[in-house]
């Protein structure tokens, strides 16, 4: 555990070590640096305090061997630091060849991975401990970043380009993952967790089913794991429909006409998102087929159904003009 | 400090001193005379004004911030509000108070006086250089009453181009206007180094403030031009549909920020290298004795105005650039720190034997080294690109950046008002309360901005309106700092405006120093000079310069003039 | 304004003063190249990566109205060196007679980008939800083409997508991409030719400026600095266009 | 400073310069139309630059001023070398990467394993 007030996040891949140790030395020359220089100011500070108000300082002009000193040593020391960087920075580009290649998408404001075998997660991340991992990162709308503070890497992901990275995660746990480069209004939130197993336990997540457990607070659960919250605010304000109260009302959609929201209705609205847009909102939400098990699907709409009594928001148009203006 | 039998070590008034009957604030009256003047010391004040102005807007976008961050999840204002926050005050902060802050204010006062010249060559396009900053300005302030911006002061596309929502066009437009004003400020002060030296004032007499004005016009002129052109791309992309980074069409977000960056990066040292002639001309005036290798500290403002244009991809090693490309910048970078490196050391050189006083612009100069030293070190961890990788895009760089550019330019900045406060407004500000102020500025910016360090090497990401609740103890410690700093910054105000009436009167040179500015009357003619002077004397030479009436001094034969260019 | 010739307060000297406006003119254009240098930029980059598109879109281009504006536009040059060299040598009718020769020329430079720019509307290649960088291979009529041009027109989109195929990529596919692309390269064509036409609408203003003055008899030997400095001004957007004529009407002409 | 006293090119110049412009622009044309591969573009910019030297040093004086003023035009264009040679250093050499042009404009991003993501 970590104390209350740590100095560096965990150390949990191969980079980690490499990038705390040249760190360590880069500490090392700038503390003595400044201290050098602020100790020789506050020390000159004191020992020349002006006596007399006429007093004049002794003029020296300079010394040339004093500039050509401070021009070399430092040139030196700074070559020190580019070469390790320089090292470090190629280890982080070249990727090694037997790696278990996840697919990163980026978009506004959630990340989509797949594993090699077509599982996909969202906002989660499952690897193995001590396996090399290259993350493959596209991005479908603006740039994005991909960020693991333990794992210490971090590549933007840009839309038009594939911009890859690797780590070999050393140390089971679940680690933050951020969104570092700025894209919009849910920059902040979209992140989630790498969880780190070791390679058994990610053999059995891979073949895993889901439990049985009360479906609606299993429902609860995939609605925020999934990051359905992201856009289903409950106040109708994000960029999908709120679910409350939606359970057995007639939906307007945007082609004028209604349907009625029942299980199947709900099940095409995951499953094929596009295929029936209400009115007032973007067609923008990704598919979730593949992802969700049966079991899943009807523990989501186990909880939307708890949710029918709750007072639906206001009229749709409002939550369109407060996203969609332009 | 001092002792009770002999007098006061800080300035001190000449008894019975009086303003001069005549000088450019009274040479004309109302407000015509002030909008439609052609003094480059009027349009110094005028620009002291709106920056000011900037400064208070910026510096309320940025206490909403700390605010808002005292929790981890956010403690006052919606995602979109905050986005738009930390944007508006990069913005206000960046284009219209920091750029224009030490040459437009300082810079436009001081240079044609400190050259011996009556005006800067081009008086017109100086004050048509002031309206536009205006015209710049009011667009921007629409831009955030109607909608706000939300983009990043950095701008990237596509989202400012396509995705963002906010009033991106009208701020775009404002910051490509505002642009040809330092355009045309550079410029102005390029031509009138050239040509307007008073007679004897040879390139290596110039002050160092010069040079480093010198420099930095250099990079008004070479780079101002290009964030003109790529914010134009930027508006056009989102107004007209056309496409020229859109990835839609194939084009490449990356080539953006490689035009935006190949200024902005630059445009840090137009933060910073005034501000370092600030101290080149403070640190000599109160150490009373020469700079330690004029012709070193000279050469590093050119050298790092020249070096500082090639460096600029450091800022996308993370972009997807391609390896080698990094590692030539990484390079190029480091080689950025030796020219910085050799002004600190120099003016740490300085000090050694020198007569040293404690007054406030002193305080400031000694704070802007130890705080400029820090800012340029960390800067080498984000050089390193190795570090950068982790440390890119968290609150280890907000951290850096604003020790540079808070910690420098703005200590720089402050520093300077109040050594040339006497000679702008005639009278001396009051002593002990600039004192106060500027050790609260110095504790306030440390407490702020340090922790902010730890906070970016522990991973969160920069432009968060909420984080991880391990962060937070470091927050708290940065907003009580912030709350500190803004208090630092309201006393200047006050006091600054309560000395322009009541202040003692300065006479013409109350420290004193040795440069031409402090040779005519406090506040000087419209014209500067009652007659063009004829310097006859080496920059920064107390030894030589008996008319300042300190101990030893010696008179020598004027070196005749020569004026080679 | 100052009368003709009159040493302004800030400086010493007539020649301190001349010295210090041509000066600042060049630095001035100094900094267009700059301004104009990053769309170079932004056009290398892009044609570096669609050779193709910036092929198929250079030859949508009317050859014949480019090159003689080119002309054009060469012509006025030399027509404002010689309103300098009249100044110079204190001719005083002629400076004005030779401005209006420039401004003519310029105007006439102008008219043909609009009919240019207009042929482009037509034949749907201004970027945005209409552009079809195929229609004119789809609408002989029209585009007003002849059977020939029409042939040409058609196999040069062919080619285009022929040549953006990628593996795996469908016909389809890749004309939308030669049509993304093209976008590119007319996006591209009309930030710099706008922007190049900006500066020339601004000139022509300056060369009112000059003409009215020039008929008063005001530029002689010993004050010209305006018909200079503009002078210096106009041949700078001039030499824009000798790089824009190549870099956007020539790229690919051996293909047609 | 009687070093800048202004120098008068005489017509015949201007004419002379203007005649070889319109020959270069003439030639740019006539080149373009041969297939010289890669060599066209070059050949194009050499004309161009070409002519453009010819109008800063005749109609614009260049090569009449000052030192001086020589020092500026020369570093606009050493900075314009500056931003477009270290920018393109940055393109040619991103070995590594699928081309551009195979990815763009088709908006599926995704990278194959697996079915694709959204529908």
């Amino acid at each position: 555990m970590q104390s209350e007030l740590p100095l560096y996040p965990e150390q949990a891949s191969n980079f980690a070590p490499q990038v705390d140790g040249l760190v360590l030395f880069m500490i090392a020359v700038c503390a003595f640096f400044a201290v050098v220089i602020c100790a020789a100011v506050i020390y000159f500070f004191f020992r020349y305090q002006r006596k007399r108000p006429d007093e004049l300082g002794v003029p020296i002009h300079g010394d040339m061997r004093l500039e050509i000193a401070w021009i070399v040593l430092p040139f030196f020391l700074l070559m020190a630091m580019f070469g390790w960087g320089a090292a470090i920075y190629v280890d982080y580009r070249h990727t090694p060849n037997d790696t278990l290649d996840i697919t990163v998408i980026g978009k506004q404001w959630m990340w989509k991975l797949q594993q090699p075998d077509g599982r996909r997660e969202i906002n989660e991340l499952h690897v193995p401990v001590n396996r090399n991992v290259r993350l493959i990162m596209a991005s479908e709308d603006v740039i994005h970043d991909f960020s693991v503070p333990a794992f210490r890497v971090k590549m933007d992901v840009v839309p038009g380009h594939y911009n890859t990275m690797w780590f070999r995660p050393n140390k089971p746990g679940r680690y933050h993952f951020f969104c570092s480069q700025y894209c919009g209004t849910n920059h902040a939130v979209m992140g989630g967790w790498v969880t780190v197993m070791e390679q058994d336990d990610y053999a059995k997540w891979l073949s895993r089913t889901t439990g049985s457990e009360d479906p609606v607070a299993v429902g609860q659960k995939l609605y925020s794991d999934l990051a359905c919250a992201t856009c289903h605010q409950p106040d109708g304000k994000g960029r999908g429909p709120s679910y409350n109260g939606l359970y057995g009302s007639h939906v307007k959609l945007a082609d004028g006409s209604t349907v009625l929201a029942d299980d199947s209705y709900l099940r095409e609205s995951i499953l094929e998102p596009n295929a029936k847009i209400v009115a007032g909102y973007q067609p923008v939400m990704p598919s979730f087929q593949g992802q969700v098990t049966e079991d899943q699907i009807a523990a989501l709409t186990a909880y939307i159904k708890s949710l029918k009594d709750q007072a639906p928001p206001g009229k749709p148009g409002a939550a369109e003009s407060a996203t969609g203006k332009k | 400090m001092s002792s009770s039998q002999q007098p006061p070590l800080s300035p001190q008034p000449a008894a019975e001193q009086q303003l001069p009957k005549e000088h450019y604030l009274n040479a004309t009256y109302g407000i015509r005379s002030w909008l439609l003047t052609t003094d480059h010391k009027r349009i110094a004040i005028l620009y002291l004004i709106s920056v000011t102005f900037f400064f208070f807007v910026g510096g309320i976008f940025a206490s909403l911030i700390r605010i808002h961050l005292l929790t981890p999840s956010g403690y006052l204002v919606t995602p979109e509000t905050y986005n738009k926050l930390f944007t508006m005050h990069g913005v206000a902060m960046i284009f219209f108070f920091l750029i224009p802050s030490i040459p437009a204010v300082l810079g436009n006062f001081l240079i044609p006086i400190m050259i011996g010249a009556k005006d800067l060559a081009f008086p017109k396009i100086n004050l048509l250089s002031w309206y536009i900053y205006l015209v710049g300005g009011a667009l921007v302030l629409y831009s955030f009453a109607t909608g706000g911006l939300d983009t990043g002061w950095t701008f990237y596309t596509p989202l400012s181009s396509i995705y963002s929502n906010s009033a991106v066009t009208p701020a775009v437009i404002g910051i490509f206007i505002n642009g040809f004003s330092s355009i045309l400020t550079g410029l102005n002060f390029i031509i009138t180094v050239h040509t307007m030296r008073a007679p004897g004032m040879t390139w290596f007499r110039l002050p160092l403030f010069v040079w480093a004005h010198y420099a930095t016009s250099l990079i008004f002129i070479l780079g101002t031009p290009v964030i003109a052109i790529t914010l134009l791309l930027a508006g056009l992309e989102r107004m007209f549909h056309l496409g020229f980074f859109n990835p839609a069409y194939g084009g490449d977000p990356i080539l953006f920020q490689h035009l935006f960056w190949f200024y902005s990066h630059p445009a840090v040292y137009i933060m910073i290298l005034p501000a370092m002639g600030v101290i080149s001309e403070i640190i000599p005036t109160f150490a009373r004795k020469p700079i330690f290798g004029y012709d070193f500290i000279a050469a590093s403002s050119i050298g790092i105005a020249v070096i500082g244009f090639i460096v600029w991809a450091h800022h996308m090693f993370l972009t997807g650039q391609s390896t080698y490309s990094a590692l030539a910048f990484s390079f190029l970078t480091f080689l950025v720190a030796v020219p910085s490196a050799v002004k600190v050391f120099n003016w740490t050189s300085t000090l050694y034997k020198g007569s040293i006083s404690f007054d406030t612009p002193m305080l400031y100069g000694l704070g802007f080294i130890g705080l400029f030293t820090i800012g340029g070190l960390t800067g080498l961890f984000l050089a390193c690109l190795g570090l950068d990788i982790h440390l890119h895009d968290t609150y280890f760089v907000i951290a850096h950046f604003h020790y540079i550019m808070v910690g420098g330019a703005i200590m720089g900045y402050l520093g300077g008002i109040h050594f040339w406060w006497p000679k702008i407004t005639g009278r001396l500000y009051p002593e002990y309360l600039a004192r106060i102020a500027a050790i609260t500025l110095f504790v306030g910016f440390n407490l702020t901005f340090f922790p902010q360090f730890i906070l970016g090497y522990l991973g969160m990401p920069r432009r968060y309106h909420n984080y991880p609740p391990e962060y937070q103890v470091l927050n708290v410690m940065s907003t009580a700092g912030a709350s500190i700093l803004a208090l630092g910054y309201l006393l200047p105000m006050i006091y600054l405006a309560w000395s322009m009436r009541y202040g003692k009167v300065a006479g013409k040179n109350p420290w004193p120093s040795t440069g031409l500015e402090w040779t005519t009357d406090s506040p000087p003619l419209t014209e500067n000079f009652r007659e063009t002077p004829v310097v006859g004397w080496e920059p920064y030479d107390f030894l030589h310069r008996p008319e300042l009436g300190l101990l030893g001094a010696v008179s020598k034969k004027p070196v005749p003039a020569h004026g080679d260019d | 304004m100052h009368r003709t010739g009159e040493l302004y307060g800030q400086f010493q000297t007539l020649e301190q003063q001349k010295e210090s406006a041509t000066l600042g003119m060049w630095v001035f254009l100094i900094t267009e190249i700059l301004f104009f240098g990053g769309l170079f930029l932004a056009y290398t980059v892009n044609r570096h990566a669609f050779p193709t598109a910036f092929g198929v879109g250079g030859n949508m281009l009317d050859l014949n109205l480019g090159f003689f504006n080119t002309i054009v536009l060469i012509a006025s040059s030399f027509t404002m060196a010689m309103s300098v060299w009249s100044a110079q040598t204190s001719r005083r009718k002629a400076v004005p007679a030779w401005l209006i020769a420039t401004l003519l020329l310029g105007s006439a430079f102008l008219g043909i980008k609009v009919v240019e720019y207009k042929q482009k509307f037509d034949h749907h290649l201004i970027p945005g939800h209409n552009f079809d960088v195929t229609y004119c291979s789809r609408n002989q009529v029209a585009c007003g083409l002849g059977d020939k041009e029409f042939a040409d027109e058609q196999k040069e989109i062919r080619e285009g997508i022929e040549a953006e195929k990628a593996p795996r990529m469908s016909e389809e596919e890749a004309t939308v991409a030669l049509n993304a692309h093209a976008q590119l390269y007319f996006s591209l064509y009309f930030g710099m030719t706008g922007l190049h036409a900006l500066h020339m609408v601004i000139g022509a203003g300056l060369l009112l400026w000059l003409i009215f003055e020039g008929f008063k008899g005001r530029f002689d030997a010993n004050y010209n600095t305006p018909v200079e400095n503009i002078g210096l001004y106009w041949h700078f957007v001039d030499i824009v266009w000798i790089f824009l004529f190549p870099l956007l009407y020539l790229i690919n002409r051996h293909l047609a | 400073m009687s070093e800048h006293q202004e120098h008068i090119v005489s017509p015949k110049i201007y004419l002379t310069i203007l005649i070889v412009l319109l020959i270069g622009t003439g030639a740019t044309v006539y080149a373009a139309k041969i297939d010289l591969g890669r060599w066209n573009i070059v050949l194009a910019l050499t004309i161009a630059v070409t002519k453009m030297t010819l109008v800063i040093l005749f109609f614009m004086h260049g090569k009449y001023s000052a030192r001086r003023t020589k020092l500026i035009i020369a570093s606009g264009f050493f900075w314009l070398a500056i931003m477009l040679v270290l920018t393109l250093a940055d393109y040619t050499t991103r070995h590594a990467e699928p081309s551009r042009s195979q990815l763009a404009p088709v908006r599926k991003l995704e990278p194959q394993p697996g079915a694709p993501l959204s529908a």
